[in-house]
């Protein structure tokens, strides 16, 4: 973990409702995809925990959904407004267990994670299959960027206005030979696929926190592996491990 | 050169900061990212004498300049606090350290610091009669004067390290328990502990916290505890540890001039990790600002 | 179109939002500004039977999110505030006005609230039984269910309108207060009143209130009014008055769903004088975004 | 009373901790020299009360001390930053009964609303005597300012750096024949004018304020016509009303 003072560079709508915001930074703490980052936002007590989407040496890309007061106070920011980020927060996916032909799961905001995953995977000479849900066409981001990894990316929306009409496990369902699966996205989204996925795989948890790394026990769940702090010991977690 | 050095029960602080029990873990996560022993103590997670996972979650509400949590006394119980915890605590901070002790009946009580007396890293018991989260637990010891009194006794029967007992402040009248806890032999008093406090997700139309209350803290509730311990600093003659919101090196000073010998920092620890360090720097320059040479002269300078 | 008429004890508002007692004055300042007549209703400033200078000054301190006042219930009286400000009042409102009412022993209050009574323009007593500022008064009133339901009694006694007692959060049990009142014939409950709480200066090392302690509120105070609404609103069958730190239409709906009938607004209105006026109108807006056609179907909703 | 926003224009240092900001906005509600704003500064839940140093149509100017954080934060403020100000506060200077020649005494930061009274009385084709106090010469500000108004200025410093050795009331009692006088200051040396000053006079008086326009009864006091608030009924009083 780190503390340091990122710049926003630019920040972006890209849908209604979820913004990319690119900040210049030391990110030496970042190690995995499926970590994240804590944002501290003035005039808000507890800081923001964003996953971390891409990153290079000195920038950080984030994807985030407007969903409250604090989520709409960045998507006002404008470069080069200067934030107090903690990084390298969170254990992250691990890409060893992943066979040649993992599948990537995203559902909504839960997609930014599997950006950089998909990048690692294809690094390490995998052929990442990407499964991306969303309510409906709109709403859709970032599945040209995925595209452009060069990953095999399918779309399922609710309303069925882009790619399978339904739900992401409807997709799971058609790929027969996939080796493992990594997933992020709303709780009952990881439920189903937990029970629909034929292999092991790795899905990351959202919690309300107090301090993002490790302090205050305000994000525990207990596993078949003992009590984690899912900031901590978490975001993501092994599928065997997971009491529902 | 200014003194910053005050001394709780014949153990002496390099500094009153200390972090707050619940918001510093066992001091490993802190340690990674600073020398901890800058600190003049700090107050462990509160320890029970059985493991405890605590409440469901989400144990966690925002607040405006503070939060809530309910946490409910997550602890992997006293026996593995000292089998596991102690000993890796002892790499990381060489100083006498605060063991905060809870419990769900006065044997609880004594049977956890009859175990944590044995501990020589242990320098004082904090003994935690206040927490709002466990239904059946600390609320009620701390809400009435003779409960909060046998539970002193009890533990300092079974101890010699200096006994604090840390109290509650939702209550009609804190002087009447800390004077109880006094009589009962307490060594010092820490306070307060969180308020309870309740937020409700105007989405779900439902409370955010699983619990639906839990103990609300941070800057917030500063001036309640300045109060309290200015009530309670002026009634006992034992001394008294002050917390509540504090978050700068001016609030450590406010706490003592309303009469605290040493200040805890809870909730300001989740936000900015570095804050008890940049308080520890910050202190001299501040004492310098308002005329102070040592933190001594201070401790309850408000009611003069 | 959304409804937010609210009805307390047969009387309807157009809107549950109610500037506190103590921080609108009879409403003359405000009215210079927008036309109050969109109001609820205001509560008009805390009235005693003796005319009050009230505590020496400084009065007034600020805290992060919230302030702290020992005004110490200032009023000309209620033989004047009957002939002068009454009049005065009438002529910028028009609606029904609720009569904040202190006294120092249960015939003071009585004494007043039989004044009152008589003035058509009062739709309700609000009797407040929880003042922090006085030494020998409204605080003991409010600590203890007895006194409370006695002060209760006394005033029901005197009057036919609806009578609301106003409770300090300085307690440790609210409900059991509540309660109290409720079986002694209250109407309705209206609280929080302000928290007691303290500020030091630094440089001078004294409190910053001439009388030390005051009365802490403002947005800093929300999770703990939140609480005690929720609790309250659970065990009493009377409607409730939710306030403390409201500060936004938001914050008016949070009140509402912890169990608020109506809402006040206190500590906001002097640092924002037209805050009233912009969450009145904000209302709607806020109630469509979360799906709320009519407020009446919100009070108490966390609970279901 | 009026709520507007104020635009910094300029905001500069004029000694080591006294301030000038000049903010431009809606100056209609300010009838009177002696009056005072409130102005909101963020993180900060009571606003701050700053007397009128001068005003045009649409321009304010005012001068203060670095004393705690809310002034220390407005001391950092650039211009084109925006301040929402409540103008037109507290009942000021009545120069109806100033006589031709008037003192007019300001100590420390009392000085400001003293340049907008000593302007009108000048317009009023009157002859005011300006007495300023300070510390010592480094504190000195405005002086040359009252004049270039054409007033009389005489300076006292408590250490003899500049101008008469000693306090204001030593200057005071050097003057024979003024007609009236107005002051604002510390408490200490409006005390201490009452007393030396042989004409009747007006003194502005500093509480602290929880709202400043009447409302919360915050910053009373009494005096011989009754309680009166600071905010609304004051800041200034007439000598023979105060009870000391
Ligand atoms: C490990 C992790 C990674 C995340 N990654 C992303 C991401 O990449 N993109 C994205 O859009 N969102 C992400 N979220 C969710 C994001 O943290 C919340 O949407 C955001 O904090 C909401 O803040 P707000 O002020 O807008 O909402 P408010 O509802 O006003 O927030 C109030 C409080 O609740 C907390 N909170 C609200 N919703 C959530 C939530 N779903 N999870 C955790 N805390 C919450 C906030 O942190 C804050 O403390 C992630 C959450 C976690 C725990
Ligand atoms: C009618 C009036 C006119 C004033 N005019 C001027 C002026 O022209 N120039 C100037 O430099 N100062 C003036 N002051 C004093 C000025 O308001 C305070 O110095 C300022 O509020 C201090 O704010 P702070 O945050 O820096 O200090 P802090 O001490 O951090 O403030 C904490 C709180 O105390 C209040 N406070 C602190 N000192 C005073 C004080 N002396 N009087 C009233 N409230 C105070 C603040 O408003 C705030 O609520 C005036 C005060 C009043 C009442
Ligand atoms: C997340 C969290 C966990 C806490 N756990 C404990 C605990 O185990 N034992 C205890 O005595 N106090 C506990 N507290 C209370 C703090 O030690 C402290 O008394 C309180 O938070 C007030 O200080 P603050 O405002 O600085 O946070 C906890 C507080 C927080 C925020
Ligand atoms: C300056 C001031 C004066 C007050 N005077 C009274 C009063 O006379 N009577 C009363 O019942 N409450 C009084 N109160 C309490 C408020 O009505 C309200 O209960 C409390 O401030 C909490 O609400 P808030 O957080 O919105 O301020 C006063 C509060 C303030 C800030
Ligand atoms: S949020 Fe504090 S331990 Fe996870
Ligand atoms: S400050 Fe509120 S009445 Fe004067």
């Amino acid at each position: 973990m780190k503390q340091s003072i990122f710049t926003i560079q630019s920040n972006e709508k890209l849908t209604e409702s979820v913004c990319k915001m690119v900040l210049a930074g030391d990110t030496s703490a970042i190690t995995a995809a499926g970590q994240f980052v804590n944002i501290q936002l003035k005039g808000f007590f507890l800081r923001r925990p964003i996953s971390v989407c891409d990153y290079d040496e000195n920038t950080l890309t984030i994807l985030y959904k407007v969903v409250g007061k604090g989520t709409e106070a960045m998507s006002q920011m404008k470069a080069p407004h200067k934030l107090d980020i903690l990084t390298g927060l969170g254990n992250g996916y691990d890409t060893s267990v992943s066979g040649g032909k993992p599948l990537l799961i995203g559902g909504g905001v839960g997609v930014p994670p599997m950006y950089r995953l998909a990048k690692n995977l294809i690094a390490e000479g995998k052929h990442p299959i990407v499964i991306l849900g969303f309510n409906t066409k709109d709403e859709i981001f970032y599945a040209e960027e995925f595209e452009k990894l060069g990953a095999e990316v399918h779309i399922a929306t609710a309303d069925g206005s882009v790619g399978v009409k339904g739900f992401v496990t409807d997709v799971v369902k058609t790929i027969p030979d996939y080796t493992y699966f990594y997933t992020c996205g709303p709780e009952p989204m990881l439920k189903a696929l937990s029970d629909v996925t034929t292999t092991s795989g790795q899905l990351s948890f959202e919690e309300r926190m107090g301090c993002g790394f490790g302090a205050c026990m305000g994000c525990s769940c207990q596993t078949k592996y003992g009590n984690k702090r899912i900031c901590k010991d978490g975001p993501v977690l092994v599928k065997e491990e997971i009491i529902w | 050169m200014v003194n910053t050095k005050v001394t709780l029960s014949g153990i002496t602080l390099d500094n009153p900061v200390i972090p707050a029990s619940g918001t510093f873990g066992y001091g490993y996560e802190f340690a990674e990212l600073y020398d901890i022993n800058i600190l003049g103590s700090f107050s462990f997670k509160g320890t029970t004498k059985e493991p405890r996972f605590g409440n469901p979650t989400p144990r966690i509400a925002e607040c405006p300049n503070g939060m809530i949590n309910s946490v409910g006394l997550q602890n992997p119980g006293v026996e593995k606090v000292i089998s596991e915890e102690l000993p890796k605590l002892a790499k990381c901070f060489h100083k006498p350290v605060i063991a905060n002790v809870s419990g769900f009946s006065i044997e609880e009580y004594a049977y956890t610091c009859a175990l944590l007396d044995k501990e020589p890293q242990v320098g004082i018991l904090e003994v935690n009669v206040s927490c709002p989260n466990v239904h059946h637990g600390g609320m009620s010891f701390g809400t009435d004067p003779a409960a909060a009194a046998a539970v002193t006794k009890a533990v300092k029967a079974v101890t010699t390290k200096p006994v604090y007992i840390k109290l509650t402040p939702n209550v009609t009248d804190i002087v009447s328990i800390a004077k109880a806890c006094e009589e009962a032999g307490a060594d010092g008093i820490a306070l307060i502990n969180t308020m309870m406090g309740m937020r409700i997700d105007l989405k779900t139309k439902k409370p955010v916290i699983a619990n639906k209350m839990g103990g609300f803290s941070g800057s917030a509730i500063f001036p309640v505890a300045v109060r309290m311990v200015y009530q309670v600093a002026e009634a006992v003659n034992i001394p008294v540890i002050g917390m509540g919101g504090v978050s700068s090196a001016e609030d450590v000073i406010e706490m003592m001039l309303a009469g605290a010998t040493a200040v805890e920092i809870g909730a300001a620890n989740l936000v900015n990790p570095f804050i008890c360090k940049e308080i520890i720097e910050d202190l001299p320059r501040v004492m310098e600002k308002y005329n102070i040479k040592d933190l001594n002269d201070i401790i309850g300078g408000a009611r003069k």
